[in-house]
């Protein structure tokens, strides 16, 4: 029973940063249908800019988190008009991929080149350090904080997606971006408004995500799978369904590591395929949020 | 000699689009291209025949995904899967029963395929990110056994001590890597011409439709998962090839043959050299590697941002692949005015 | 009013004055358009009419800005639209059905319906509704689950919704029931605005327009008067191949 | 005669939504029967249930005799079950005559020949010319599809149904997109099929549908409205109420 | 003449860091000792290695040994990529000088390894024993799933039942876990008293120490051991507070009070304007280097590779991390193991040294597996 408790509680609380580190994504590859495989990039970008304006600036958390989501988006959106906007559409996700990937290496090399390999910490205001009782167990109170923020940005994100005519307008323009343009909707700003969508939660998950996921150079390329993972079950595009998604992905490692820690990896992916298997299309198919 | 399909002549409308005529199919030439400039590389690179090596059989193993990617349209991320399979199985042969290099490429091939066709039935109902995200999965697995089975596999420390016979018990394995070179070479070459006959085959036209539009097929009365998993294991097999490949010339197999890496960098270097023609997947192969290796050479620190930099360059500037270009630039010079679509003859 | 910025239409005309002038244009290097001219008067009606694969596909499509132009003008109410992208045409007042129809498969009905009101308030989705009721029963379902006459349905009534000055129409009868081609062609009757008809039901499409242009591989091949045409049998037996059925 | 096809008490759900109810008919060697009915009747549904692509929430289907209720889209294909889309959906990228060539190879089922050549396969070259003259489309045998004018997708749809060679062929909507001058072809080459095979059409254009059929089946809200000869059905007043319109009287 | 020495490591990716602290050590050493020996100018070449790769490390090794004609091979951060080149450097006959592979067995492959890092048996034994002498009756152990890991947990649930205590679970920790938690409790139901842990340097141990500082199970009193790549120097800062306390055992601390290694640090500082990074992969870096050097002079520069390390066999010689020889046996290097914990001094964390266990030889060589 109380492994049961604690295997929720720690569950839960691992899937919410699952959820905040990759719902950006979700919006990116789900609503927008780019495999941007520079998300892991930009949420680590996130997390530098907070890290050095906390640490060399002494600019408070909240503060910091402020400036790294809207440096983040300032600095990537000239990527949108560059590169992304060449390569949008089904029948580009191969070149998607490429492109993405090697903006990856180039962000990675460059962290690399200016800040070193070395682990890079954002610290945390007092408020948020030490630990909340939750019956039994207690979790760390960032961890709760995260939990917090990941249920606003998901309430917030299915009013914007599901209750506003951007979300429909949106939609359509990925649907059919020809018919769409038509139509008479701008695509092009809707799909930069998106994007900048995309990279402010992906600075948002790098900031928020950095106790778990530490910052490092090669933070870029090393969680993408765990994104994907998440994207992938939740069903490309629903809100709804990578926080359900994140929720299974985070309760399932965790009890795989408690109970047979020893084939804690195995038991994962064995989980996830037989997940995908059930539910080949995601949890939410074809449900925005 | 070619054996692309004799067409009837027929009246066309000279202003209907058409493809290259298949008199100026010129992609049979690729193999024994490939053939005639390795050999030549062999006598001007003689210093870089170990980075050569494993060029050969890297391409390969993008072969191997081309035929999944480029003919059934299945983005994978787990080829690694088939690849290591293949090496691990050859290697492990090589250690305990036999160490002729052609039997231990056959087991290989049989591993590869084997483990594809097991996993590929499993998982090919599922397309796009799920599909992906099945493959990556199905690759963790196997990295993980491969990691827990160190009995077998030496896990992380590698499998090593695989010392391979001579090749038809006339040439040796040697230090500077001749035998080794040649020896993979032919298998590419070799690879590259069965490859071409299955694409071309009824079977490959089958494929491609697949790749398409499944609902369609299944219309025609074809089964398309019966297709996607014929042609998954037959890919399996080229990767087993070139994994038991690499570790007859290597000698040592490594839980990195199994990685989401070397996955992910398989299908950079096809994507790079250009998906549905068989030749691409060698040209992106060589194009990445030799990048590589010679940015790393000169910037060991670095040399990311730029080889990051150069895989932009082709996606922007080269749509469609090395490959791609290559074609257009042969039609401005041949004066064609379509090339072949991506996806098709090869 | 809409076209302000460049605006050289004078007051006291009516909107709608759609001038084609040695249209050229394809898909990429392919030329498939070689030079089509033809005037529509504000609120007027034509009918484009010709074989299968001269072009009329084309020509609309060229005119929403879908194709590669490779020369020539396209017009409304005065303000050269020849470099405008697709949604800035939109906003010009032109309104398409494509051939395809090509209805937001994973929005619902009314999702679709409401990506066609350019701003209008969500009460003008009735309007919709009232013209089609088959819509309004099914607004709740997805867009590809449509059945095809639904989704052609729904594709008119979305370019209606914005109130188009222009309004382009290829093949808009195509899968629907005789009696809703009958409502269908009742209600384009009734609008104000200048339209263009694409249709292989040559009766109805000659009935409801006032002029009609024949195509014949990618230039003009005949203009006249639709009541005219509709009764010289010749003249569609040459340009269509086949004549009006007794 | 033997039934070629038979469907009883045929019914399918969507969610709450009954889209065929309780659908009995059959069609017999030789029958060319026009399947008509307002839009949303449940006709191209019909069609997928007869075929495969759905499953249906109740009824049963015979092919030939057997039981093919559960059996699979392909199955029902090689025992001459085909059809032709409402939405013309083709391989994009492929050119008209590959399309040819693998219905062909499909329908032989010489698709598993991992190493022969396609260019080679007996017999091969000339019954895919033969194809496509019947449908006036060799002119672009070599285009590929996606760069088609509608019209001739169209056609290719319907050469490829008639290429595999039907015991029952079902074409939806054959006809929309196709110029009258063009669907003449395709009555042409429909007439020219072996009299011992069952069409069924469902077609819109009731100038086509007067050409074609000898009987007619009207579904309305998917259900079986009426039945019977073309002249008798479209006679019946409430045939002429829910679908023909003002178009009833043309004929 | 120049005499090129080839360096395999990863110089770029994830364990970047360790090629960028290898290369700091070979400048600090050629900045203090000179480029020269006797009359031959020693130059590194480098070889990016970006993540374990053994047949990508052969087909490196080959290219320096055929086409750069390297006459020492040197670097290696992981086992697998130093075992892939046994069979080359006894073909070409030359030395290879490991500058951190850590897995015993390594050099039982070829006669012509030498390593100047340390193992994972080495750093164990010492600590297992202390943490047997401290009192401590049940221990439990969490390693990453991977060689060195498996090394780890061997060599203290041997030393320490040996010594009377009990290992009441062995946790393997999946390689790229990022969530620790759930680990955690499982120590703290384990009922044991002290946890031995091993996870490689880099950003993994971060989660870790948040973790063990956040499940409280410093409350509840139990005691927490591990070879010193957890508390790396570079990672000390990102490690924070969580980390305060821990006791680990290495061989090698900035910290490290002696006048060697304070001219290391200085000579560190000069060259690249802090000495912050300065870790244990620098100093197996520094005194691979000197091996280097001291082989290179005892022969001449002539290439016998056998003879080579022949001639550093027995060598001894004050290292930044203290005093340290090659034992003849095993080709490894034999030095002093100390316990340390982490201090905030002047602001600043350290591996400060509490105890030292000295001359410790490596306890898993011929082991067997
Ligand atoms: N996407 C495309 N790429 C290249 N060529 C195309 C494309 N679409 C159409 N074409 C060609 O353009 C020509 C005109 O096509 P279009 O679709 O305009 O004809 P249409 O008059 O509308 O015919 P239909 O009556 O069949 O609809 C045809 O020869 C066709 O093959
Ligand atoms: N997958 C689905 N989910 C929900 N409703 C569906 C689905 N598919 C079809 N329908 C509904 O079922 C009804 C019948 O559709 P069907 O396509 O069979 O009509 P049809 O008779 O072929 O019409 P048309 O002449 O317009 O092509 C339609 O109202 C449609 O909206
Ligand atoms: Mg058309
Ligand atoms: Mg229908």
């Amino acid at each position: 029973m109380e492994t049961l408790f604690g295997i929720a509680v720690d569950g839960v609380a691992y899937g919410m940063i699952l959820f905040i580190i990759s719902v950006g994504l979700s919006v990116t590859l789900g609503l927008m249908r780019v495999v941007n495989l520079a998300h892991g990039a930009f949420a680590m970008v996130g997390g530098y800019v907070a890290s050095y304006a906390a640490q060399s600036f002494g600019l408070p958390y909240a503060g910091a988190l402020v400036v790294a989501v809207l440096l983040t988006v300032l600095a990537t959106l000239p990527l949108e008009s560059l590169l992304y906007r060449r390569i949008y559409g089904h029948a580009n996700e191969l070149s998607q991929v490429l492109l993405t990937i090697g903006l990856t290496f180039v962000i990675v090399a460059s962290v690399n080149y200016l800040f070193g390999p070395s682990l890079k910490r954002i610290p945390l205001p007092e408020l948020l350090q030490g630990t909340v009782a939750l019956g039994p167990k207690s979790i760390p109170t960032h961890r709760a904080f995260v939990i917090v923020a990941g249920a606003v940005t998901l309430l917030g994100l299915w009013w914007l997606l599901e209750r506003t005519d951007f979300g429909i307008r949106l939609r359509a323009a990925v649907d059919d971006p020809a018919m769409a343009a038509a139509l008479g909707i701008r695509t092009e700003r809707l799909y930069m408004a998106t994007f900048a969508l995309g990279t402010g939660l992906a600075a948002l998950g790098g900031v928020l995500g950095a106790e778990l996921l530490p910052l490092e150079p090669y933070y870029a390329i090393r969680y993408i799978v765990l994104f994907l993972a998440v994207v992938a079950v939740g069903g490309a595009g629903s809100v709804f369904g990578s926080a359900a998604a994140a929720l299974a992905l985070g309760i399932t490692d965790t009890a795989g590591k408690y109970l047979i820690p020893n084939f804690g990896e195995f038991f994962f992916y064995a989980a996830l395929i037989l997940i995908l298997f059930r539910w080949p299309q995601g949890f939410f198919k074809g449900k925005t949020a | 000699m070619t054996d692309a399909p004799p067409t009837a002549p027929t009246a066309t409308d000279p202003s209907a689009p058409r493809l290259a005529s298949p008199r100026r199919d010129l992609s049979w030439t690729a193999a024994p291209l490939v053939g005639l400039l390795g050999l030549a590389g062999f006598w001007v690179f003689p210093d870089d025949l170990g980075l050569m090596t494993r060029i050969a059989a890297a391409a390969l193993y993008v072969l191997s995904l081309d035929l999944v990617l480029g003919y059934c349209g299945i983005a994978t991320l787990g080829q690694a899967a088939m690849f290591g399979t293949g090496a691990y199985a050859a290697g492990i042969a090589a250690v305990h029963l036999v160490n002729d290099p052609l039997i231990l490429l056959a087991i290989g091939g049989v591993a590869g395929g084997a483990i594809a066709l097991a996993t590929g039935a499993l998982i090919l109902h599922a397309r796009g990110l799920t599909l992906l995200m099945l493959t990556i999965a199905v690759t963790q697995i196997v990295q993980e056994v491969a990691n827990k089975a160190r009995d077998w596999t030496g896990g992380s420390d590698g499998l090593s001590g695989i010392d391979p016979a001579p090749v038809f018990g006339l040439f040796r394995f040697d230090m500077v890597g001749r035998t080794s070179y040649l020896f993979a070479l032919a298998v590419l070459v070799v690879g590259m011409l069965v490859a071409r006959r299955i694409v071309r085959s009824p079977f490959g036209l089958a494929c491609r439709g697949v790749k398409e539009d499944p609902v369609r097929v299944a219309a025609l009365g074809g089964s398309p998962r019966a297709y996607l998993v014929t042609m998954y294991a037959v890919a399996g097999m080229f990767a087993g090839v070139a994994g038991a490949l690499t570790a007859v010339s290597s000698g040592i197999v490594g839980l990195d043959s199994v990685s989401f890496s070397w996955s992910a960098e398989a299908l950079v270097m096809l994507v790079l050299g250009g998906t549905g023609r068989l030749y691409g997947a060698v040209i992106g192969t060589v194009a990445f590697m030799a990048a590589h290796h010679i940015l790393a050479a000169t910037d060991p620190f670095h040399w990311m941002a730029f080889i990051g930099l150069f895989l932009m360059g082709v996606v922007l500037f080269l749509p469609g692949g090395i490959a791609a270009g290559l074609e257009r630039l042969r039609d401005r010079l041949t004066g064609t005015r379509n090339g072949s679509a991506p996806g098709g003859r090869a | 009013m809409r076209i302000d910025q460049t605006g050289t239409r004078q007051h006291g005309t009516e909107p709608g004055l759609l001038e084609v002038s040695d249209l050229r244009a394809g898909y990429g290097a392919t030329l498939i358009l070689e030079g089509v001219s033809f005037t529509v008067p504000p609120r007027g009606r034509l009918a484009l009419l010709g074989r299968n694969g001269v072009g009329k596909t084309t020509t609309l499509a060229t005119l929403v800005g879908q194709t590669t132009r490779h020369g020539g003008s396209v017009r409304v109410d005065g303000v050269e639209l020849g470099s405008l992208s697709s949604s800035a045409r939109a906003a010009a007042g032109l309104g398409y059905v494509p051939q395809t129809r090509d209805v937001f498969k994973s929005l619902t009905v009314e999702e679709n319906l409401i990506t066609g009101l350019k701003g209008r308030p969500r009460g003008a989705l009735e309007e919709a509704y009232s013209l089609f009721p088959r819509l309004g029963e099914r607004r709740r379902n997805g867009g590809g689950e449509l059945s095809g006459g639904e989704q052609q349905m729904l594709s008119v009534a979305r370019a209606l919704l914005g109130q188009p000055t222009v309004l382009l129409l290829d093949e808009p009868l195509e899968g629907l029931a005789p009696v809703i081609c009958d409502q269908l062609m009742d209600a384009l009757s009734k609008l104000e605005m200048t339209v263009i008809l694409v249709e292989q039901q040559i009766d109805r499409a000659l009935a409801f327009a006032d002029r009609v242009v024949f195509l014949d591989r990618g230039r003009v091949a005949h203009a006249g008067p639709a009541d005219g045409a509709a009764a010289d049998s010749a003249l569609l037996e040459r340009h269509l191949g086949v004549s009006l059925a007794a | 005669m033997t039934m070629l096809l038979e469907v009883q008490g045929l019914s399918k759900n969507f969610g709450g939504l009954q889209v065929s109810s309780d659908i009995t008919m059959s069609l017999k060697a030789g029958d060319r029967c026009a399947l008509i009915g307002p839009n949303g009747a449940g006709k191209t549904t019909f069609v997928n249930l007869v075929t495969g692509a759905l499953a249906p929430t109740a009824g049963v289907i015979r092919l030939d005799g057997r039981d093919v209720t559960r059996l699979s889209a392909a199955d029902r294909v090689r025992r001459g079950l085909i059809r032709s889309f409402q939405v013309a959906r083709l391989f994009a990228s492929m050119t008209v005559r590959e399309h040819m060539e693998l219905a062909i190879l499909q329908r032989d089922r010489r698709t598993f020949r991992l190493f022969a050549s396609v260019g080679r396969a007996r017999g091969l070259a000339a019954e895919v010319a033969e194809g496509l003259a019947l449908m006036g489309l060799e002119a672009v045998a070599e285009t590929t599809v996606g760069s088609l004018a509608y019209g001739q997708q169209r056609l290719l749809e319907i050469a490829l149904a008639l290429v595999m060679r039907p015991k029952v062929l079902i074409l939806d909507e054959p006809a929309a997109g196709v110029p009258h001058s063009e669907s003449q072809r395709i009555l042409d080459a429909i007439d020219r099929l072996p009299k011992d095979l069952a069409v069924l059409m469902i077609e819109h254009d009731m100038d086509l549908v007067a050409r074609f059929a000898s009987t007619i089946v009207v579904l309305a809200q998917g259900k079986l409205l009426c039945s019977g000869t073309t002249r008798e059905v479209l006679a019946d007043p409430r045939v002429r109420e829910v679908y023909l319109g003002s178009r009833a009287h043309a004929h | 003449a120049t005499i090129k020495v080839g360096v395999i490591a990863p110089f770029s990716g994830p364990f970047a860091m360790f090629g960028q602290t290898f290369k700091e050590g070979i400048a600090v050493y050629q900045a203090v000792h000179g480029k020269t020996v006797g009359a031959d100018t020693v130059e590194f070449v480098f070889k990016d290695l970006d993540q374990a790769n053994p047949a990508q490390s052969k087909a490196l090794a080959q290219e320096l040994i055929v086409k750069e004609k390297v006459s020492f091979l040197a670097g290696f951060a992981f086992t697998p990529d130093a075992m892939a080149v046994a069979p080359l450097i006894d073909e070409a006959n030359i030395p290879a000088v490991i500058f951190n592979a850590a897995t015993s067995a390594i050099t039982e492959k070829s006669p012509r390894f030498v390593r100047s890092s340390f193992t994972l048996w080495q750093n164990t034994v010492p600590l297992a024993n202390h943490v047997a002498k401290l009192g401590v009756k049940k221990a439990i152990t969490a390693v990453s799933d991977y060689g060195p890991g498996i090394d780890g947990e061997a060599a203290f649930k041997a030393t320490f039942e040996k010594a009377g205590g009990a290992v009441v679970d062995t946790i393997r920790m999946p390689l790229k876990s990022t969530d620790f938690a759930p680990f955690m409790q499982r120590i703290k139901d384990s009922g044991a008293e002290a946890v031995y842990a091993f996870l490689p340097a880099g950003p993994t141990t971060l989660a870790f120490a948040k973790a063990f500082a956040d499940n409280g199970l410093k409350e509840k009193g139990i005691q927490f051991f591990g070879p010193g790549d957890i508390t790396q120097e570079p990672d000390l800062p990102a490690l924070g507070d969580a980390v305060l306390g821990m006791t680990t055992s290495f061989h090698y601390s900035q910290a490290h009070e002696s006048a060697a290694n304070k001219s290391f640090l200085a000579k560190y500082k000069e060259l690249f304007g802090s000495s912050d990074n300065a870790t244990f992969t620098s100093v197996g870096a520094y005194d691979g280097v000197h091996l280097i050097y001291t082989m290179l002079a005892k022969t001449g520069g002539k290439s016998d590779g056998l003879k080579a390390v022949e001639a550093v066999k027995g060598l001894s010689w004050e290292s930044p991390r203290g005093p340290v020889t090659i034992d003849p046996d095993s080709r490894h290097i034999r030095q002093t193991i100390y316990l340390r914990t982490v201090e905030r001094v002047n602001g600043k964390l350290q591996n400060t040294e509490k105890d030292a266990f000295p001359a410790q030889p490596d306890f898993g060589y011929k082991l067997g597996k």
